[in-house]
């Protein structure tokens, strides 16, 4: 694993850099000139209205599209190249959840765990923590809207991904587990990882490296 | 070479490279063809075989081999496109595929008209005219690919994938005459050994094929340009373009 | 190698869930068959003369209309996006469908095929040839229907658009298998074609998984 | 009526839009018909006796492929489940889906049946015969497709399972079709089998929109 | 139209009545012995934790699915006979949007004013009104989230429907399109609407007649 201690002083290496990126859909520019940096412990909300440009920010620095100008950087290292490292040590999860409808909770975990390296002791107690106790073995797609997102999320519980990009990540959940998850960031940030996410609902940490980006709507 | 393709990668390079290239390729195509066509027509000996029917073959020939030059061409594009990432490649790939589709139609409909005179039928399944056929359906098949994407960087790429994919039915094509026992003529003037017919008939045929490949690469120059501006519209470049004229 | 066993696994496990997706192809193999002779006309002699290009015609379309649904789940879900961004899985996941879609579909055909031969009255050297090349070319057609899938995993209709995409790659298969067992049934060897789809199958398997990878980037970004 | 012609309205818009779902079809039905005498052979005498059942295999199959997604768009966006809440816009929509599928399907198997005669050798009568039976006879498949399409749309696994609920139905339709391109082929009239087909046609019509409605009821409950 | 007038006394009829409803999905209840029922002027919000079974109910609500023991009534009939005229009255958006992603956000509209009797006078002042100008004429796919979200709720301003049943409406908007949307269904109410809803977010709302029913998680 790859995770800083929590000694971020002002020598923290810049995890991420992006520089000047625009993002052009059919002759609408959502941004231009948007630099932004993260470092291990920080928090970044990309804020904005509805439709302002944030999921196409996220897709395009986790590395799934490229933008239209402008750069990035991992750990120094201009991107395309250092395409792989990068996501290595990333853990996206965007709109859509990433898990099936047919499989079961534990299976969807499975799959994940292969797929990405996560690291899981016991399936069971870590959907139990999810409060999703006695439903391991039904298929996803008879799980409430909720259920469904928080065996999504169960990936950020067992992930050794120093940087976690998230996509709106408390739709459909209750309030308790977003209470939950956003203890979870917390310990995250706390052992030097870094979090870029977007959400429409305020956020309640209480944490100092909180920032955030604002994206105006433009026409 | 790389040193001096590299700058044609650049969008607005490319557009007044293709400008400059397009009144002398367009002229120079429609001279030979008009050369090649009329000694062909008009001036070679009757087969005394076939009759005049053969004259056909100054279309039917060179269009059939540019049918498959110009997916060469596209599919080298494509390639391009793909590996070193270069957009006005992926241009490239959608401004001759339809150009290459008509050159196939033309072989195919010109191969008919001969075809019926000499084997009694307009069209048999034999391996060179349906693997000839395949090659349209491959032509059309990136076409639709191109336009099936609500992403267009998605479309483009995507087909330049299928173009690639798909050259392996140009040996197919070439040597289908020799794999299969068909009705088709076999290889007569693209052997790598002296070209088993007559010189009068050789060399209005060559001329016709010349033609055939400098019109491939006039239309194509035409349809990259408007690719282009139609691509970099909302770039500077291209509205100072549109101011000045 | 052990995450393709686990994603082999996963897709397995999602047959045995929807039985009808290894079912289905299979039957709708058997309609077609039995849709022939009531379309063409039953006398013996015809059939046994079309016999190869039918069983190769219903093979193809039974895989076809399988694929079309390969990746559209993992796509809709996000599986698949969530997998280009964490790289390097995506391989095995590729291999693990192709496996998986093979056994599913390809399979299932071979060990049909005695039952075929007695529907289509065909005998001893054609029904060897007709297993040689089902066995040789079935996983041919899987892979090229798996990377149809791929390509059109994003595009607005897949369908028939994956048919239009694959139809051209595959009349090579459709044309030397059908030869060989045609050639069987007038009782000349066919070694000839079998080596033909052994080279095709190599070539095929050397190239498509890569393909279908890039496919799959290029569709979520 | 006003319903039913903005709903037409709607699905030809989103044809027009989607220029593959109409193209594509139509396209699939000419490259099947180049798969057959290729795999089958190409003695001209042979194809002519195998044309009548040829084409209509290869309408099913295009027509088919093109149902699977019928309503799938709509039922995963949540359209059908609110058309069914809001109760009475229900038979419209599924008339408008109908007309509309074999507008982009049949229609333009119809106008192509002249080129298929050129490619299968076709003469004066069965021409006549193959126009007549695909104008009545598109229509019943249409209908059945969306009858199944309308069936399966939340089944797991839709294209394959579509197949094998349509293809039975479709067989009686197969048969007295290739009988009358068969009996126009030499020189019979074929009065009786044309009756047969019409008679399909409005029994068809008759029940199967309201059979589709109670599906798609069924099918979100 | 068929909407009561703001005289919402003891006597106003109740609009939808629901008697001892319960629920089973694969041997787990939901809910059982579930009573509640709706008068004109008011908003009944269902709470619960993720998978308590709101959803289910809300399904049951608008007649999609049946409960397994109870009945529903609507102005005093029993619902499977009195459902065709309870549907003409009844406005239900679910979880999925009901919009067809290849079509843009004027002609989806169109469609659900053929579909479901809706008045629109101008489709154009009417997305503007959403935030959705210059958006009129691109394919829905191409919105973002929020933006779909928002064509669909859309027919909420079109409606002359009297019951309207939404399942979680909230997710995806921003917070502006959150309170313009309550401003919205307060104006209903005061004419004599009614509504039933899922959220997870805390409602905003000032009314008198807001109440709640919280269904319990069970296992
Ligand atoms: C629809 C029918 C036909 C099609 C699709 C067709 C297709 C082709 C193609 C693709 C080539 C280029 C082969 C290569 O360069 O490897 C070709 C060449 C040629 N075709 Fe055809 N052909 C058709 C009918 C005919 C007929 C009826 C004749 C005359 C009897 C004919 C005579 C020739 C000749 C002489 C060549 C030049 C061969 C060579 O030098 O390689 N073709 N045709
Ligand atoms: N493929 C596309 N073609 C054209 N425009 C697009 C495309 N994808 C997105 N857009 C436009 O880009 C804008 C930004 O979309 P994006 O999904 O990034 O917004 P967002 O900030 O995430 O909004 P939300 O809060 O609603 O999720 C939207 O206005 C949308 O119309
Ligand atoms: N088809 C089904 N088969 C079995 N169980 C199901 C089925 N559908 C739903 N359930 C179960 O019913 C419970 C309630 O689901 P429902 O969608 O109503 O929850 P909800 O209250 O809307 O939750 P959320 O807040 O997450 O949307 C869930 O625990 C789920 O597991
Ligand atoms: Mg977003
Ligand atoms: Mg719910």
């Amino acid at each position: 694993m790859n995770i800083a201690q929590p000694t971020f002083a002002v020598t923290a290496p810049i995890l991420l850099d992006a520089a000047n990126l625009s993002c052009v859909k059919q002759d609408r520019v959502l941004f231009e000139q948007l630099s932004l940096h993260l470092k291990p412990g920080e928090l970044l909300q990309i804020k904005g209205k509805n439709g302002a440009g944030k999921s196409s920010l996220l897709r395009i620095l986790s590395g799934l599209a490229q933008p239209d100008e402008g750069q990035l950087q991992y750990l120094a290292q201009p991107l395309p190249a250092a395409l792989s490292d990068y996501a290595a040590n990333l853990c996206f999860i965007g709109h859509q959840s990433g898990i099936h409808e047919q499989l079961t909770a534990i299976e969807n975990l499975q799959f994940w765990q292969a797929a990405s390296d996560l690291h899981i002791q016991d399936e069971f107690t870590l959907l139990a923590e999810l409060g999703l106790a006695g439903l391991e073995d039904i298929p996803c797609r008879m799980l409430s809207a909720g259920q469904q997102r928080r065996v999504s999320l169960a990936r950020l519980w067992a992930t050794s991904a120093q940087i976690w990009i998230l996509d709106e990540p408390f739709t459909a959940l209750d309030q308790s587990a977003i209470v939950s998850l956003q203890q979870h960031f917390i310990a995250h940030l706390q052992r030097g990882g870094a979090i870029i996410l977007t959400t429409h609902q305020p956020l309640s940490i209480e944490y100092h490296a909180l920032r955030a980006l604002e994206i105006h709507y433009r026409w | 070479m790389f040193k001096w393709l590299d700058p044609l990668a650049k969008p607005e390079t490319l557009y007044h490279f293709c400008g400059k290239l397009t009144p002398w390729l367009m002229s120079s195509a429609l001279f030979t063809l008009l050369l090649g066509n009329i000694w062909g027509l008009g001036f070679t000996p009757t087969d005394y075989q076939q009759g005049d029917s053969y004259r056909i073959i100054h279309i039917h020939v060179p269009s059939a081999i540019m049918s498959m030059g110009a997916y060469m061409a596209m599919a080298i594009a494509a390639f391009t496109a793909l590996v070193w990432q270069i957009k006005t490649a992926q241009w490239a790939v959608l401004a001759i595929a339809p150009i290459g589709a008509v050159y196939t139609a033309i072989a195919l409909l010109t191969g008919m008209a001969w075809g019926k005179p000499m084997w009694g039928a307009w069209w048999v399944w034999d391996a060179r005219l349906t693997s000839e056929l395949i090659l349209l359906f491959l032509y059309f098949g990136v076409m639709a690919l191109h336009g099936a994407f609500s992403e267009r960087q998605t479309g483009a790429k995507v087909a330049s994938l299928l173009a690639v994919v798909g050259v392996i039915n140009l040996p197919i094509i070439h040597f289908s005459v020799e794999w299969w026992n068909t009705l088709h003529q076999g290889a007569s003037i693209t052997k790598f050994a002296k070209p088993s017919i007559d010189p009068s008939m050789l060399w209005p045929l060559l001329i016709s094929l010349l033609a055939f490949s400098l019109l491939l690469a006039a239309l194509t120059c035409v349809r990259l340009r408007t690719a282009i501006l139609e691509n970099e519209q909302h770039r500077p470049w291209v509205k100072q373009l549109v101011s000045k004229a | 190698m052990v995450k393709f066993s686990i994603f082999l696994q996963r897709e397995l496990r999602l047959l045995a869930r929807q039985k009808a997706d290894w079912l289905n192809p299979v039957l709708f193999f058997i309609i077609v068959l039995t849709l022939f002779p009531l379309g063409v006309g039953p006398e013996p002699n015809m059939l046994r003369i079309m016999a190869p290009g039918i069983v190769w015609i219903a093979a193809l379309l039974s895989v076809l209309l399988a694929a079309e649904r390969l990746f559209k789940d993992d796509y809709r879900n996000g599986v698949i996006e969530q997998l280009v961004a964490a790289q390097q899985a995506l391989m095995p996941f590729v291999l693990a469908k192709i496996t998986a879609n093979w056994l599913s579909t390809g399979l299932p055909l071979l060990l049909l095929s005695p039952l075929v031969a007695l529907l289509l009255n065909m005998q001893g050297a054609s029904l060897e040839a007709m297993a040689l090349t089902l066995l040789l070319g079935t996983p041919v057609l899987s892979l090229l229907s798996v990377l149809g899938a791929g390509i059109t995993v994003s595009a607005d209709k897949g369908g028939i658009l994956l048919a239009l995409v694959i139809l051209p790659l595959y009349i090579p298969l459709l044309i030397f298998a059908s030869a060989a067992i045609e050639a069987a049934s007038i009782g000349l060897g066919f070694t000839g074609q079998i080596a033909i789809l052994l080279a095709m199958f190599l070539f095929s398997l050397a190239l498509v998984p890569m393909a279908v990878c890039s496919a799959l980037k290029i569709n979520v970004s």
